[in-house]
């Protein structure tokens, strides 16, 4: 099974423990484990033996432990949701049944709700997996060269647009880090560079902009740039408790 | 008229569109177009050629015949192209049955974070941001793209098998 | 062997050589690939169809039939053009997101040189003109149009996904 991020070691190893063999795989998630080991003992799905399935899955993330594997919270929130159905499964039914005469509900049928769409959605990703092999097999003439520009229309997604802007971002910050290093910089210098920061965020935090200051000077000329900038009305500070984070905002009349 | 749309499939880059044409044959409607893009595309695949006019994404579109795949690949020496990973084809699998989706409900369904692979999803082009849903926090809707369809080889979500069809797999598995 | 010829001179990007075929047909010589391509060349040129195969520059290569020249010139210029360039792309990711923009400012966070980016996203309407800043010199405020909108799908600027968005897509990848 292909997978982004691979949490097992190879493949293939076994391990033995409490008398059951587990294959160890790579399982992208909690649910595909949980499959697994449905399929593999076939279980009836409408009636899994919740305590035993809770041992062999509480067991494979042992090992995924053991191995330094770092599991995703969404495995441990999965544990504790089948722990909390064994426990649920123990209550007696007389008990369950007492304040409506309607029948309880059983406490796994969330979960098989929820492993039935997933296999579901398993079988939709093995049905493109297939017509992508068959796509994969025709071949087009490689595009020719235009023969004119003057297309009005552009072919441009919303995604490309913000990765484009996710781009100038980045590339302006890292700019402004380098300029920003010169350590002879003034107050008006710094000013400026704190109006142009604001001019790309809507607001910048306290903490970081003096977490670039390495030298006491830097740290100085930065706060007073700040004050005098607080004073022109074109900024203001907000926190919203104390000891939260300091935000730098614009004021209405710089925005 | 039916040469010259043979031709304009040929050196199109993508699916030609009844539409598309009536610029290039003013007066005809967009009904008589796509039964000449059609009739064209017959014509042309009754014979025994190395190409064939299918179609794709609500087009038409000139492509090889998947049999001689082996033997164009050798003589363009690529390698297989990269497919899709498990997560990503999961991944779509929701966004095509679901859409509009967003990122929570796709975690919702797979049970697993999906962001990674949306992303990559996003940066192929087979899912495009569709919106946004009128909810608190009003998260964004993704859905699939054209090049979704190109991708499968589909002409429309309808050609997409149902989602009762894979449920009674599903219980037939488990 | 036609078919396959004719699909490897429809797929390759310049005039197909016998012995560029060698690989792909083992035991064949030079001159019956040379003979083989000539015949694939001759049955393809006798239906009355849109393209040709043409022999050129010591190769076989498809072409279109030149009378059909002006009807796909005239389909080609209706299609979307090729994407928007790079500059472009950032100066309206600039605009979309910062306008009201003076054209100082988009210089002054792309760090480049933008005019020219500017005047094609004019030119395309995807920007237009919204007034003039009220400071020295009072110079023209930039903003994105109403067929912007349309383009992207938005139903309003508020519907534009944010950086911290694109963060979250982007976090899980380690």
């Amino acid at each position: 099974m292909g997978n982004d991020q691979d949490l097992s070691p190879d493949a293939g190893e076994t391990f033995e423990a409490t008398g059951v063999t587990i294959r160890l795989e790579a399982f992208e998630g909690p649910l595909d484990l949980l499959l697994h080991l449905i399929k593999r003992e076939e279980i009836d799905i409408w009636n899994i033996p919740i305590a035993h399935i809770t041992r062999q899955y509480l067991e494979y993330i042992q090992i995924m432990k053991d191995l330094n594997i770092n599991l995703a919270a969404e495995w441990l929130m999965m544990a504790s949701t089948l722990i909390y159905i064994k426990s649920r499964m123990l209550v007696p039914q007389e008990q369950k049944g007492e304040s409506g005469d309607e029948e309880a509900e059983d406490p796994r049928h969330e979960l098989v709700y929820q492993l039935l769409e997933h296999q579901k959605f398993k079988n939709a990703a093995e049905m493109l997996h297939t017509r992508e092999e068959v796509e994969g097999a025709v071949w087009n003439k490689p595009p020719a060269d235009a023969l004119e520009d003057a297309g009005e229309i552009v072919d441009v997604s919303l995604f490309d647009l913000l990765r484009a802007f996710h781009e100038v971002v980045r590339r302006f910050e890292e700019q402004q880090i380098l300029e920003v290093n010169q350590e002879e910089i003034t107050v008006e210098q710094m000013i400026q560079d704190i109006r142009k920061r604001l001019f790309v965020h809507d607001a910048i935090l306290f903490s970081a902009l003096f977490a670039e200051s390495r030298s006491k000077r830097r740290m100085i000329v930065t706060f007073l740039a700040l004050l005098e900038l607080v004073r022109l009305h074109e900024v203001r500070l907000r926190q919203k408790r104390t000891f939260e984070e300091i935000h730098i905002l614009k004021t209405k009349e710089t925005a | 008229m039916l040469a010259v749309m043979e031709a304009i499939i040929y050196v199109a880059d993508e699916p030609v569109k009844p539409e598309q044409l009536q610029e290039v044959f003013p007066g005809e409607t967009k009904e008589s177009l796509e039964r000449a893009l059609r009739t064209t595309a017959e014509a042309f695949n009754e014979r025994p050629g190395g190409m064939a006019i299918r179609e794709v994404a609500g087009g038409f579109r000139m492509t090889t015949r998947p049999e001689y795949h082996e033997q164009i690949r050798e003589y363009l020496k690529t390698r297989p192209n990269a497919k899709l990973s498990m997560a990503s084809l999961e991944t779509l699998a929701v966004v095509a049955y679901k859409q509009p989706v967003t990122l929570a409900e796709i975690l919702a369904i797979r049970g697993k974070k999906s962001s990674s692979a949306l992303h990559t999803l996003l940066e192929k082009n087979l899912v495009a941001i569709v919106g946004r849903k009128q909810v608190v926090g009003r998260p964004i809707l993704y859905g699939t793209s054209r090049e979704f369809l190109i991708h499968f080889g589909l002409n429309s979500l309808k050609d997409l098998p149902t989602l009762e069809e894979f449920a009674q797999l599903a219980s037939e598995q488990l």
